[in-house]
């Protein structure tokens, strides 16, 4: 990645990023993308009025296919939002499709998504979000998927049946946020310890209550 | 150590509390088993921090192992939502404390990959050469610590005169030993004192001929061939379910550095390899450690002469960092693993929520898998390669 | 004084089997296990310092090494590997306990008796029972010269024993 | 001079005579072992490239003394649960036949403290095969699941070590026609040659199973810091742990006193006073144990087991018979 190019970039959340999984995916060429991608900045340091960067807008694509692939498997209501997560395709799923559709989505031939690299928790307002980050280590996709939860009771379907590796995130998730995995096998406090009251990362947290 | 029920019991804790624990010994009362847990921990010179394992044993066979942990645990996460972006970075440091220049850099990673900012030429290039640098330190760390466990003690002493070297350069730099703090994001703090990078570039050559040492001294020896090869086996297939990464992933055979997979900073001007495992044992990661540090002394020897004479080292930055909002997460390829930062913005100048992936957390997990069944002399040599940092851990 | 002479072997040997016998009385009425094996090691230890006392200095070190050493290991192992009760049952008189006292008693005398019938070669002190060899040379000499083929039966037997013994822990083994 | 070694011991002179012996011979232990400690701890830093003790007295001399000091008197504590009298009697156990080997150790020509024993080779065995009662007790004793693991290790190892170190010794004892070690050294000292030229195998086997039951590296298991964390000895405090150290080092010390001696021939040499001639003998093996610490990993423990009966135990069975046969046919 060279250097003017980084000065192209500067307001805009579309700093020169790796070679994202999203545009490989989406079939654009990395260099071509890049290229792009310089006036499009350009343009946006110009005009506050960002016209839309092409990696984001493949990486919509890409979350489309996805969606695309998982409604023809589990039926429409089954996606409930895709869109992008700075450069990753988004792609929202039910709750109840949660585990089904990652698990499809790691043994379907065109998307293999195999190797889970992060889950997180947020808390949000009225929801608490789970997110996994996906990655192809053979086709190379890179994408975000999310599923959402009521805050009480919040309960999400376990996802350690096709990711083991997942274990210990989804008790970190129980443990700090209070999200009851069900399936989960073992599902104890993991950084607190037991007899803790209360789940520190939710935004309505108070110590001394 | 008395056994974990009895100990609770005599310390008056609930019988229904006794729940924490999944291992639990046999107590039909007419089977008479010879088995025991036995808590290796939380004070334990193997566990390299505070880590507890619960494993229950017959004989010296390991029928289970539970890791137990959080005892180091304190809330970053938490903790990084009340903090400016900036004010995070000492936290990143406490991390992964062998490893805190890569932490650093992972979190001013994901904040400037929201950003979109420009870092300077010279700056980029200090950053490569303390990764590096800093990668050779946790490396050499990793290989004392594990001969260490197995019982030898003189290359723990011998590696710490190289990784002297490595953190006088450090403290040169940015005046700290362990804690650096030495990333902002946009660039670094300080630019490299003068003869500094004379310092480095006579460093690599030294480097060369300890590793070959290290090579001599460890790699051939009968005893420690015998207790690392065919121990704590296990697949590709296995270590991509469990999510593992870095050199736990490599020595598999499989190719996975986040440097060339998905390129960041400036890795893609640098010419190295990816050194991979063939069986995946323990023997296979000690012996990558060593191979990682001669691919990072290359990378430095190039980075030494790539690097400007001069220039900015901080690059344009608002004195108040506000991350537009959305969601972000980069990773980046730490000592131990992919090291990853996820930012969720709101647009303020906090991260409405912070999530660490933490490739100790993540690696440790594959643990109980790979010592069922063994050994409990194997059970150090499994723990001690699959290098893990309790602060990391813990976060 | 009580028809003894009192030379210091003497007293030794009295000191001795007053710690023999100390020792065998704790090995059959202490309550705990491991402590029997303990003063069972000490009831082997004063045996050997008997042997010692009677100038079979090898057999002597042959006690400490075999019985002393190896045997009550190999009792301590039994018990600390396998499972059991750490407090006996505490004694109480029972037909066979009586039985059992009075049959140890009858022992004792005929024992006794046995003893003080037999006229034993009363060597003078000093009396060169190895023709000038030492000890070990003299045992092995009557090993391999007058006593060969018992020795080699008994070896033989011991070898049978040995692999006997391995075949039943490989079998147990293949069981499990 | 009365021969007070072929009296009778039991009369009065010759009583006080042989305390008088012990005594010296255990203080001249207790110095041997103070100064192996703090060499080993010099010898260990220079091989890993620090200095080693400095601080106590010239060049840190006194550390060791400091040490003993410090450790007699801190507290000595018997965890609550431990069976107090196996925990108390433990290192006494262990530490007798350690000071009791040592009679039979001829540290020179002139020999008026070694007991000139007919059977001091296997006097030698059979009492350091006692000292395994006080580790295994110690370690069960204490009550410590690490405590009876290594203590458990402990007695399985020196059990096993045991054999092919006897075994070893058999060659040197049928080339010299006799168990008592000055009349090995003397057999020695005739034939010309130190016992190591014709019996190295036996040496190497001697040396291997040597290190072994003195629980050094690599076969440090029973202490293995990094798994078991000290194994028999981890409850132990004040003057109780010292003297399982006491009794290792004073080990160390005999065992290199009979490779001198069935090996090097004892205090034989040219020109120099023989005590010193012992002494060098006898440090070059603790050298060589404190060179095999520095530099080798643990050996684990089921290899351990299967190194000594599959390896150790054949070679000095094959030694012994190769030794037998070659006997028979040249005398």
């Amino acid at each position: 990645m060279s250097e003017e190019e980084r000065k192209a970039e500067t307001t805009a959340p579309q700093a020169p990023s790796a070679a994202s999984a999203a545009n490989r995916a989406a079939g654009a060429g990395e260099s071509g993308a890049k290229a792009e991608a310089k006036p499009a900045a350009a343009k946006a340091q110009a005009a506050k009025a960002a016209p839309p960067d092409p990696r984001v807008e493949a990486a919509k694509a890409v979350a489309e296919q996805i969606k695309q692939v998982l409604v023809r498997e589990f039926g429409e209501a089954a996606v409930e939002e895709t869109g992008v997560a700075h450069r990753t395709p988004m792609v929202r799923v039910r709750k109840q499709d949660w585990p089904k559709a990652v698990e499809f989505l790691r043994t379907h031939p065109d998307w293999k998504l195999n190797y889970a690299e992060c889950m997180a928790g947020t808390d949000y307002p009225d929801y608490i979000e789970i997110v996994l980050y996906v990655q192809s280590t053979e086709l190379g996709h890179f994408v975000c998927l999310k599923t959402r939860t009521d805050r009480d009771p919040a309960e999400v379907p376990s996802l350690v049946a096709s990711h083991p590796g997942l274990n210990w995130e989804e008790r970190e998730i129980y443990d700090l946020l209070g999200v009851r995995f069900t399936g989960h096998p073992d599902l104890r406090r993991i950084m607190m310890w037991e007899g803790f009251k209360g789940h520190p990362l939710r935004k309505d947290y108070r110590e001394w209550d | 150590m008395a056994q974990t029920e009895e100990t609770l019991e005599r310390l008056g804790v609930p019988a229904d509390k006794l729940e924490h624990h999944r291992l639990r010994l046999d107590d039909d009362p007419d089977v008479r088993t010879e088995e025991m847990l036995l808590n290796v921990g939380p004070q334990h010179p193997s566990t390299h921090g505070v880590f507890r394992l619960l494993v229950k044993i017959r004989g010296e066979t390991i029928l289970d192992a539970e890791p137990v942990i959080g005892y180091l645990h304190r809330g970053t996460e938490k903790l990084a939502e009340d903090l400016q972006y900036t004010q995070i970075i000492p936290y990143t440091d406490r991390l992964d404390y062998l490893a805190a220049m890569l932490n650093n850099y992972a979190l001013c990673h994901t904040v400037e990959e929201a950003l979109g900012l420009e870092i300077p030429e010279r700056a980029e290039y200090l950053r490569v050469i303390v990764m590096e640098l800093q990668r050779i330190a946790s490396h050499l760390l990793f290989i004392g610590t594990y001969l260490l466990d197995l019982g030898a003690m003189s290359p723990f002493l011998y590696v710490f005169q190289e990784r002297e070297r490595i953190v006088q350069m450090f403290n040169k730099i940015c005046g700290a030993r362990l804690t650096y703090n030495y990333m902002r994001i946009g660039g670094v703090k300080w630019d490299a004192p003068p003869g500094w990078l004379d310092e480095v570039r006579a460093f690599v050559p030294f480097m060369k001929e300890r590793i070959k040492m290290y090579d001599d001294l460890i790699t051939g020896n009968e005893i420690f061939l015998n207790r690392t090869r065919g121990i704590g086996q296990y697949d590709t297939e296995t270590a991509l379910k469990y999510g593992l990464s870095g050199i736990n992933l490599r020595c598999t055979g499989f190719a996975w550095d986040l440097r060339r997979k998905k390129p960041y900073s400036i890795y893609d001007r640098f010419e190295f390899d990816i050194p991979v495992g063939t069986r995946g044992d323990c023997f296979d990661r000690y012996y990558l450690h060593l191979l990682e540090m001669q691919q990072s002394l290359r990378i430095v020897e190039q980075a030494l002469d790539q690097i400007p004479d001069s220039g900015p080292v901080l690059g344009k930055v608002p004195k108040l960092i506000r991350v537009p909002k959305g969601e972000y997460y980069s990773g980046i390829e730490g000592a131990r693993g992919e090291l990853g930062f996820y930012i969720v913005s709101d647009g303020k100048d906090k991260p409405y929520r912070l999530k660490i992936r933490k490739p100790s957390f993540v690696n440790l997990q594959l643990l109980p898998e790979l010592l069922r069944g063994q050994n409990i002399a194997n059970l150090i040599a499994i723990l001690g390669a699959v290098d893990i940092v309790l602060g990391e851990v813990d976060a | 004084m009580l028809g003894l002479a009192w030379t210091p072997p003497m007293i030794a040997f009295l000191v001795i089997s007053l710690l023999i016998l100390v020792c065998a009385i704790m090995a059959i009425s202490f309550r705990k296990v491991i402590y029997m094996a303990l003063a069972i090691g000490g009831v082997f230890l004063g045996c050997a310092a008997v042997y010692i006392l009677l100038g079979a200095e090898f057999v002597g070190a042959a006690q400490i090494l075999i019985y002393a050493g190896a045997i009550t290991i190999l009792i301590m192992f039994a018990i600390m590997l396998t499972n059991h009760e750490a407090e006996e049952p505490p004694a109480a008189w029972s037909v066979r306990n009586i039985a059992a006292a009075v049959g140890c008693v009858l022992l004792g005398v005929t024992l006794y008796a046995v003893i003080r019938s037999q006229s034993w070669p009363h060597g003078a002190a000093g009396a060169d029972v190895n023709q000038g060899q030492s000890n070990p040379v003299a045992v092995g000499l009557a090993l391999f010269q007058h006593y060969t083929v018992p020795f080699e039966l008994v070896s033989l037997l011991l070898i049978v024993a040995l692999v006997g013994a391995v075949i039943l822990a490989q079998e147990r083994k293949e069981d499990e | 001079m009365w021969d007070w070694q072929n009296a009778s011991p039991l009369t009065g002179l010759n009583f006080v005579a042989m305390v008088v012996g012990a005594v010296v011979v255990l203080a001249i232990g207790l110095g041997v072992v103070t100064y192996t400690i703090y060499a080993e701890r010099k010898v260990i830093g220079w091989m890993q490239g620090r200095i080693g003790p400095n601080r106590v007295g010239p060049f840190g001399l006194l550390q060791s003394i400091a040490d003993i000091v410090k450790l007699l008197i801190k507290e000595d504590v018997v965890p609550e649960r431990a069976d107090r009298v196996l925990f108390l009697l433990a290192p006494v156990i262990a530490f007798i036949p350690s000071f009791m080997v040592l009679a039979v150790i001829p540290f020179s020509a002139r020999h008026p403290f070694t007991a000139n024993l007919a059977v001091g080779a296997l006097y030698y065995i059979a009492l350091s095969a006692i000292t395994i009662h006080g580790v295994m007790l110690g370690g069960w004793a204490s009550n410590n699941k690490y405590a009876l693991i290594g203590g458990m290790r402990s007695a399985a190892q020196m059990l096993s070590y045991e054999v092919p170190l006897g075994l070893s010794l058999v060659g040197v004892i049928l080339m010299a026609g006799s168990l008592n070690l000055n009349d090995i050294v003397e057999a020695q000292a005739r034939s010309g040659w130190w016992y190591i030229v014709p019996q190295f195998l036996g040496f190497c086997v001697f040396l291997v199973a040597a290190t072994a039951e003195l629980n050094r590296t690599p076969f440090d298991l029973p202490e293995a810091e990094s798994e078991l964390v000290a194994g028999y000895h981890v409850e132990y405090t004040g003057f109780r742990f010292a003297f399982f150290m006491l009794t290792e080092y004073l080990y160390l010390f005999a065992m290199g006193g009979l490779m001198a001696t069935l090996f090097l021939g004892g205090w034989t040499g040219p020109w120099l006073p023989g005590w010193l001639w012992f002494a060098i003998k006898v440090f070059a093996f603790i050298f060589f144990q404190f060179w095999l610490r520095a530099t080798m990993p643990r050996i684990r423990v089921d290899q351990l087991m299967s190194f000594s009966w599959k390896v150790l135990l054949p070679l000095a069975l094959l030694n012994l018979v190769v030794t037998a046969v070659l006997k028979a046919f040249l005398s």
